[in-house]
């Protein structure tokens, strides 16, 4: 691997990308490690968040968007919580995941996109979570027809998930609140892409 | 009001806890104005007034500068919300010390512009500019009040009046200025009415060397009136007694409250509230705004 | 009216090139007042001065301006042939047109009028020059050294070997201070007593100090030269002229479970206690919280085996007061701590290291005294929870240093290389032991300090691993370490026997309260501050007042040492004469028209100025005004801006003076 | 005490027990919680990990609705995750400007961060104190030892969320002792347990659950307790596949602490849903002669 | 004011020539603290930095001394900008007089603001005694935007009313 300045070293729109969803400049970062030694999903990891930030400070956006670490992070908040200078390491996490599936980098992990896609089209539609529609729609979506299977109807015999929706009542507003969140988020994002 | 007023006075005289009260008196031949006056007599105590004729600032009254009530011994003073700001800040400054003195507040609710316009109650035609903004119309601090508290003025923008100033273009603004100061006769009624203008010998009537030039004409006109605020900045109580007196009427309170707009802003100080508190120009903080300093 | 001189400088080209000298001359010599003027090709010559000393005696010039160089440059030369030739050296000023002109400017014609125009100022300052003299101040030329560490050991000495009276100031109950704690010190490896105890001796023996331990510093009064210093005495309840040092009452005292000071807590010592065994003074304090005499009212032991009779156990707290010229204030460090944040502090403790409450947990001064051939476990390597060898050690640097989160964002400096060391002297103690160091950066800049490094991981197989520790738990005995190696970038878990942190170094808890009480000035941390951090790193901004140690920031001993003797060396300055002279750059005040409103007092960076009764002969108060001491005063002129009254000049920078040249300019 | 009550969405279904319990526990403390008409889903992880808008705009929404009940009601729930989306939010908009606007310009009306939000576990503990707790708790648990859980969304990142020590909380376990159980001294109160993969990376969970289960067993614990309906049903729910996995024996029953809080303040087993949890609690606290 | 009559013709007739903006060149006083900004003045003199001939020097030994009543007597006295530069913050040779003078000056810029002068001609920075080079960026740029905004017309017309009459007070008192 190479890194290679082609001329004045400025900052990256890849950096002030993320630096703008968190609020807060990357260039806090010195590199301790801290992040990636709490990590518990670190094992899994194929970079450390630690190294992710690396990239994110030096632009190094495909690095960054294709690894798996963001989708294996399970924003435990640990690394903020510890991070010696404060940065806001779960968020550069939310904010890559955010700029990926934005931009549609492929994503390393189908099964977490597929979930949030489902968990939230649930909310989209009943303005609340629905468990069983989640479960079943999740295995369907990723192809695991049998995956917990067993968990479902312990689940559901101990009565604790409901076959039928339980809808907020005011679903109307909420598919409101989603369709001017797109809307922002377009906005934002060609805002970001307009500066640079 | 008048009555309470006078029951207090009275008590504090006969008792001999202190030895005469400033306060308002009524004028004889003018029904609309009221008078400064010091009461040392209890049986005179009728004499003192309180009603929204009474504009004075007496604080001013409190200063060696000005008058010698501290030589007539221990005083009580009636003061305003706006009059008290102006003790507080003297004893900040270190001109008297609050044990020397009993303020009896006044619940004020505004005082009228000119005493013609009273008509028995205030209206926003008949109300003073200053008290369209004030946040002491209850005294911050008294050792007895005389009417129920009241709460402060609930102001959209505490500083409209300035702010609408602020919006005009450089040119606008000064030629804005130069058409009040113009005016100016140097009469230095404003210095004489201002609490905080103690000093035994003003800068203006320095010599050597001289800090202001004197006579009247349109720049030293405007050094003056620059010096006076710059002079007043983080002091001034905004008690609009500057403006009351001046005789060819400058907004002389719209200078001083920019000034303590920015004092609030940038240092989050008013003036006048915390005789404990060190005068915003006698201290600094390392994160103080420098913005504009390149 | 004035006479003016005026002398304008060539410098060879280096004016004469882009300034027409001779035309501003010429120009000079129209401004009222100005009866002589003239140019020349280096007035700094030896000619040149002497065109200026001849021209004051004949013309009788009654003020001299020079255009030449900056002042900063020649000031002092034009000054001193002024006073040569029996003018008041501060009638002289200087016009800078080579700095501020000639070298900034190419064309001549613009480079002329800029200069006639600087000319023009300073002749109309020089018109209201005042002759000043220097303020001169008498020297009490004796010292006080506040705390007795290393620093504060080395400077007292120096100062004492120098021929002037010492007060060292010692608040614990024998000198030694943090380095009497340490096994060993880096990068020689040579033990930590057996250099300092000496140093410790000479001082107790030596005639020209005075040593007063147990002792706090209560007040400070007066200016350089001239200080009172209030000092408290606290009671040891051991009379110190009667007591031998025998230490049986040590023995005898039933009390017996005090965790030591001077051990962090790794052993346990009596109520009646000398902090160590080679503490000077060899004399034994009484902790009164925690005598069982002064709890209860009764027991005395220690009083009834003590053979010459030396406890007092009604002695009481004895205020003494000295005169001293010069203040060293050398009171050193404290160590952070990961345990829980105390009140009102704005450090915060490591909750992921435990709060301190793991056992095998350690901070690096415990293992100095672990590692002490005189500490608790004589030199070896032995783990607080269960006396056991560790097989595993891991030491964790920066831990509340570099860490923001926690409230310091500075580098401790000194932890990487102790840190060297410890895993140095664990693998020396423990050969089939490993140790692990985890670190960000490893500074080592000193003499020698790269190459102990390197020996550490070379020859003795130190491990670094690069990477912040995130936690630390005990388990099955051990405590797990979980860090990284950002290097090659993964995650490590060590379950160690032992964990060593290397602990920030803090200003002491107290800085504040001792730097308002001197005067001098602190940092956000409670360092104290220099007077310039690159010239006057020695000084500080209280005149007479110097700085030694790790008080002023994080220091090694050789570093402490060498600003310890370069505070002696300035004492030692100030102490060869009998009066000190000072710029007269001073604020005056006008009592007339001053209304006490103490503006200035509030201003004051110096506490300069005081509250002054003006009283009629019966002694009745008239009025209250401000007063400049002009021994505290360093010249600003901030007062003289804060001043509503105009009541206070700064001598030198006058207002009328500063109104003249702005006016000089004016069209 | 009165409240504006958010479920969130677990209530109704997988932590319907956490809900029961939380409902049972709430007449005998003296609390008041007024269900917030019409609440919508806070967006959990998933929101804030698709969309930095809709993690700010859903939790406003809810907030919004809160205010809208008037009295200055600050808002309680019991949901870690939950209460983590709405302390954010308030966060944000109370410290970034440009959040604040876009979440004004989604949903049309401002929101400074203004309605407070309170978890039940610091509403007990800090409103109604141990203390009253003691008192009011009439059947003491006799010294059942109890591993206090706190994981991750509860207490982090502390300048948002934290009522309690983000690195060594002691919330729970003082609630523990103040009804009569014996809290453990255990290492692993703020470990993350993965939830937020429960459903998706079964590999990382089952690491890091057998990590809490071994942690709590080697210090002696009976019971966990938590606080989250996110952890319980993971410790609870994998817990038989990851003691497969790894050959171990935990048989730990994992409560909400409400659960236990129930019992204490005399409730029925079946008021608090024992019957609900999976590592079936009710043998442990028969032996104990709790039930 | 008082020594219009004694300059040269020449001087005269640069400044005669410098009454309009034809060949009007800004004239700016500069009121510099003794130990940063006038040692960084001179270190961009030996370092032999160029810049625009506009500028003149007030030494003080702070800013901190600075009264704004100077910098209104140097409008009075013709200026048509005034710059004033000291230590950076934390670097005062006196320990906070920057800092106190930053709080004056903060407030008498908003001060002549409100009274409408443009603030181009009332800047202010920290020149530390090593930034020759920022000195030099200083004063062109100071220069520059005076010069963009012309004479100050607006001040000095105010001076046409004016006939200097010397003030006899002061005479006899000094006298």
């Amino acid at each position: 691997m190479q890194l290679k300045v082609p001329g004045p070293m400025v900052v990256s729109d890849f950096t002030q990308q993320v630096e703008a969803i968190i609020g807060q400049s990357v260039s806090k970062c010195y590199q301790c490690g801290n992040c990636t030694a709490g990590c518990p999903a670190a094992p899994e990891m194929d970079f450390g968040p630690q190294r992710i930030i690396r990239f994110v400070q030096l632009g190094l956006k495909d690095l960054a968007l294709t690894s798996n670490t963001i989708w294996t992070c399970a924003s435990c908040v640990t690394c903020t919580t510890r991070c010696p200078q404060e940065v806001d390491i779960t968020g550069v996490m939310d904010a890559l995941r955010i700029i990926a599936q934005r931009e549609h980098y492929p994503v390393q992990d189908r099964y977490v996109t597929a979930l949030n896609d489902i968990f939230l089209g649930n909310i989209r539609t009943f303005g609340r979570q629905y468990e069983i529609g989640l479960i079943g729609k999740y295995n369907l979506r990723t192809r695991q027809f049998f995956k917990d299977v067993m968990l479902g109807p312990k689940l559901f015999f101990k009565g604790k998930l409901k076959l039928l929706p339980h809808r907020s009542g005011n679903v109307r507003e909420v598919r409101e609140i989603f369709r001017r969140v797109k809307e922002e988020s377009a906005a934002s994002s060609a805002n970001r892409a307009g500066r640079a | 009001m008048s009555k309470g007023l006078q029951d207090i006075a009275r008590e504090l005289l006969e008792k001999g806890e202190v030895q005469v009260v400033v306060g308002w008196g009524a004028v004889k031949a003018d029904p609309d104005r009221t008078r400064p006056i010091l009461v040392t007599d209890p049986d005179e105590v009728g004499e003192l007034v309180w009603n929204p004729r009474c504009v004075n600032n007496l604080a001013v009254y409190l200063t060696k500068a000005k008058s010698d009530v501290q030589a007539l011994g221990k005083a009580a003073i009636v003061a305003k919300g706006c009059d008290v700001k102006a003790i507080t800040g003297l004893i900040q400054e270190m001109q008297f010390s609050r044990d020397d003195l009993v303020i009896i507040g006044v619940a004020c609710k505004g005082v009228v512009s000119d005493g013609s316009l009273w008509q028995g109650e205030l209206t926003e035609e008949n109300r003073d500019l200053k008290c369209r903004f004030c946040d002491v119309r209850t005294p911050r601090t008294y050792d007895h009040l005389v009417g129920e508290e009241v709460p402060p003025v609930d102001a959209e923008d505490d500083w409209k009046d300035v702010r609408e100033l602020e919006e005009k273009t450089p040119r606008e603004r000064w030629d804005y200025w130069q058409e009040q100061f113009e005016r100016c006769i140097r009469c230095y009624a404003c210095r004489q009415a201002c609490p905080f203008c103690y000093c035994t010998r003003c800068i203006a009537d320095k010599t050597l060397p001289r800090w202001i030039e004197s006579g009247q004409h349109p720049r030293a006109n405007l050094a003056w009136n620059i010096i006076r605020a710059m002079h007043l900045a983080g002091r001034c109580v905004e008690c609009g007694e500057c403006e009351r007196v001046c005789p060819v009427g400058i907004p002389l309170n719209l200078l001083n409250r920019e000034l303590a707009k920015e004092v609030a802003v940038e240092y989050g100080y008013r003036a006048g509230y915390d005789s404990e508190a060190p005068p915003p120009f006698a201290t600094y903080r390392e994160e103080d705004d420098q913005s504009f300093i390149r | 009216m004035a006479r003016i001189g005026v002398f304008v400088c060539h410098c060879g080209k280096n004016i004469g090139a882009t300034v027409d000298c001779e035309r501003v001359a010429g120009e000079a010599a129209k401004i009222p007042g100005v009866v002589h003027s003239e140019n020349y090709l280096y007035m700094c010559s030896d000619p040149g001065q002497l065109k200026i000393k001849d021209a004051i005696r004949d013309k009788k010039l009654d003020g001299v301006v020079v255009a030449a160089c900056s002042p900063h440059m020649h000031e002092r030369t034009f000054r001193r042939a002024v006073a040569e030739a029996g003018l008041n050296p501060y009638l002289a000023e200087m016009s800078n047109v080579r700095e501020h002109c000639s070298w900034v400017h190419q064309d001549i014609e613009d480079g002329t009028a800029k200069a006639i125009d600087l000319v023009r100022v300073m002749v109309e300052k020089v018109k209201l020059n005042q002759p000043l003299t220097p303020i001169r101040v008498p020297v009490t030329k004796r010292a006080l050294v506040i705390g007795g560490g290393v620093a504060g050991i080395q400077a007292a000495l120096d100062i004492a070997n120098g021929e002037r009276d010492v007060i060292l100031l010692e608040r614990d109950p024998s000198i030694g201070g943090h380095m009497s704690q340490l096994s060993e010190t880096f990068p020689t490896l040579d033990c930590s007593q057996c250099i300092l105890t000496p140093k410790m001796v000479e001082v107790a023996s030596h005639p020209r100090i005075t040593l007063l331990t147990y002792s706090e510093l209560e007040e400070v009064d007066g200016y350089v030269g001239n200080f009172q210093v209030k000092i408290r005495k606290k009671a040891r309840s051991v009379d110190m002229d009667v007591c031998t040092g025998c230490g049986v009452c040590m023995e005898k005292c039933p009390v017996k479970k005090i965790p030591s000071e001077f051990n962090v807590g790794l052993s346990m010592r009596p109520a009646i206690y000398t902090p160590f065994p080679q503490a000077v003074p060899n004399v034994p304090v009484i902790d009164k919280e925690n005598c069982i005499y002064y709890i209860k009212g009764k027991c005395k032991v220690c009083e009834k085996f003590c053979g010459p009779g030396a406890i007092r156990f009604d002695q009481e707290d004895e205020i003494v007061t000295y005169d001293v010229g010069a203040i060293v204030v050398a009171t050193g460090y404290s160590l952070y701590s990961v345990g829980e944040k105390p009140p009102g502090s704005t450090i915060a403790g490591y909750g992921e290291y435990g709060y301190g409450n793991i056992p095998d947990v350690i901070d690096a001064l415990q293992f100095e005294r672990l590692a002490s051939a005189s500490g608790p476990t004589e030199g070896h390597m032995r783990r607080p929870s269960d006396g056991a060898e560790p097989k595993t050690v891991a030491f964790i640097q920066c831990v509340g240093s570099r860490c923001p989160e926690k409230g310091i964002t500075y580098c401790s400096k000194i932890c990487c290389m102790y840190t060297v060391k410890h895993a140095m002297l664990y693998k020396h103690k423990v050969h089939d032991g490993d140790a692990y160091i985890f670190y960000m950066d490893i500074r080592s800049g000193g003499k020698n300090y790269e190459e102990f490094v390197r020996r550490a991981i070379e020859e003795d197989g130190v491990v670094y691993l690069r990477g912040r520790v995130s936690r630390l738990y005990r388990k099955d005995g051990k405590v797990i370490v979980r860090g990284a190696d950002t290097l090659s970038g993964t995650q490590v878990e060590i379950a160690a026997d032992m964990v060593v942190t290397a602990n920030a170094t803090l200003a002491q808890p107290d800085s504040q309260d001792v730097a308002q009480k001197i005067g001098i000035a602190y940092d956000k941390y409670g360092f104290f501050s220099e007077k310039h951090p690159k010239l006057a790193p020695v000084e500080t901004n209280t005149a007479g007042v110097f700085l030694a140690g790790a008080c002023q920031a994080p220091k090694d001993i050789p570093e402490a040492v060498a600003q310890a003797s370069g505070a002696a060396a300035k004492v030692l300055e100030m102490f060869a004469v009998d009066e000190l002279e000072r710029e007269p750059t001073i604020a005056v005040v006008n009592e007339d028209t001053c209304v006490a409103c103490f503006f200035c007092k509030r201003i004051c960076p110096y506490s300069a100025v005081e509250e002054k009764e003006i009283k009629d002969r019966d002694g009745n108060l008239i009025k209250l005004v401000s007063h400049v001491n002009e021994g505290l005063c360093q010249g600003c002129g901030l007062c003289v801006v804060a001043c509503p009254s105009k009541s206070i000049e700064l001598l030198g920078f006058t207002d009328e003076q500063l109104f003249a040249e702005i006016n000089a300019l004016a069209e | 005490m009165r409240f504006a009550y958010f479920p969130g969405c677990t209530a109704p279904g997988s932590a319907i027990e956490f809900e029961m319990s939380t409902q049972a526990v709430l007449e005998p403390l003296g609390l008041q919680f007024d269900e917030i008409p019409n609440w919508i889903c806070c967006g959990a992880t998933m929101g804030h990990t698709t969309d930095d808008n809709l993690a700010l705009a859903l939790p406003a929404k809810v907030l919004l609705n809160a205010r809208e009940m008037g009295g200055g009601l600050e808002v309680a729930t019991v949901c870690a995750a939950c209460y983590n989306r709405l302390r954010a939010t308030n966060y944000e908009v109370q410290h970034r400007e440009d959040r604040r606007a876009a979440v004004a310009r989604i949903l049309g009306e401002e929101y400074g961060g203004d309605v407070g939000v309170r978890h039940l576990l610091d509403i007990v503990v800090n409103e109604i104190g141990t203390e009253a707790l003691s008192e009011k708790a009439t059947k003491k648990l006799g010294g059942l030892k109890v591993a206090s859980y706190y994981g991750c969304l509860l207490v982090r990142p502390p300048k948002m969320v934290a009522f309690d020590d983000p690195e060594e909380p002691r919330s729970m376990d003082r609630l523990v002792d103040a009804i009569g159980g014996e809290p453990v001294d255990w290492t692993h109160r703020t470990e993350c347990c993965g939830g937020s993969f429960t459903l998706s990376k079964i590999s990382i969970v089952r690491r890091l659950v057998n990590d809490i289960l071994s942690a709590a067993k080697d210090a002696g614990a009976e019971c966990i307790i938590a606080a989250c309906p996110v952890c319980q049903p993971n410790l609870d729910l994998r817990q038989a596949e990851v003691e497969k996995q790894y050959g171990e024996d935990y048989g730990i029953p994992v409560l909400y602490f409400t659960q236990l809080l129930g019992l204490s303040l005399g409730a029925s087993p079946e008021a608090i849903g024992l019957d609900k949890v999976i590592v079936d609690p009710r043998p442990l606290l028969s032996a104990k002669g709790l039930i | 004011m008082t020594t219009a009559d004694s300059q040269s013709s020449e001087q005269e007739q640069r400044r005669e020539g410098a009454v309009g903006p034809e060949g009007w060149e800004p004239k700016i006083v500069a009121f510099v603290c003794n130990w940063c900004t006038y040692a960084g003045a001179d270190l961009a003199g030996t370092s032999r930095l160029q810049y625009q001939p506009n500028v003149r020097i007030i030494k003080l030994p702070c800013t901190g001394r600075i009264d704004p009543v100077f910098i209104v007597r140097a409008y009075e006295g013709g200026a048509d900008g005034v710059l004033v530069s000291g230590c950076h913050p934390g670097d005062c040779h006196y320990s906070s007089g920057n800092y106190h003078a930053r709080r004056r000056f903060a407030l008498f810029r908003k001060l002549m603001e409100f009274v409408g002068v443009d603030l181009d001609r009332l800047q202010f920075s920290w020149v530390s005694a090593a930034e020759g080079a920022k000195w030099v960026d200083v004063i062109n740029d100071v220069t520059n935007r005076v010069r963009a905004l012309g004479p100050f017309t607006e001040y000095q017309a105010l001076s046409r009313w004016w006939k200097e009459v010397p003030d006899e007070q002061a005479i006899e008192q000094r006298a």
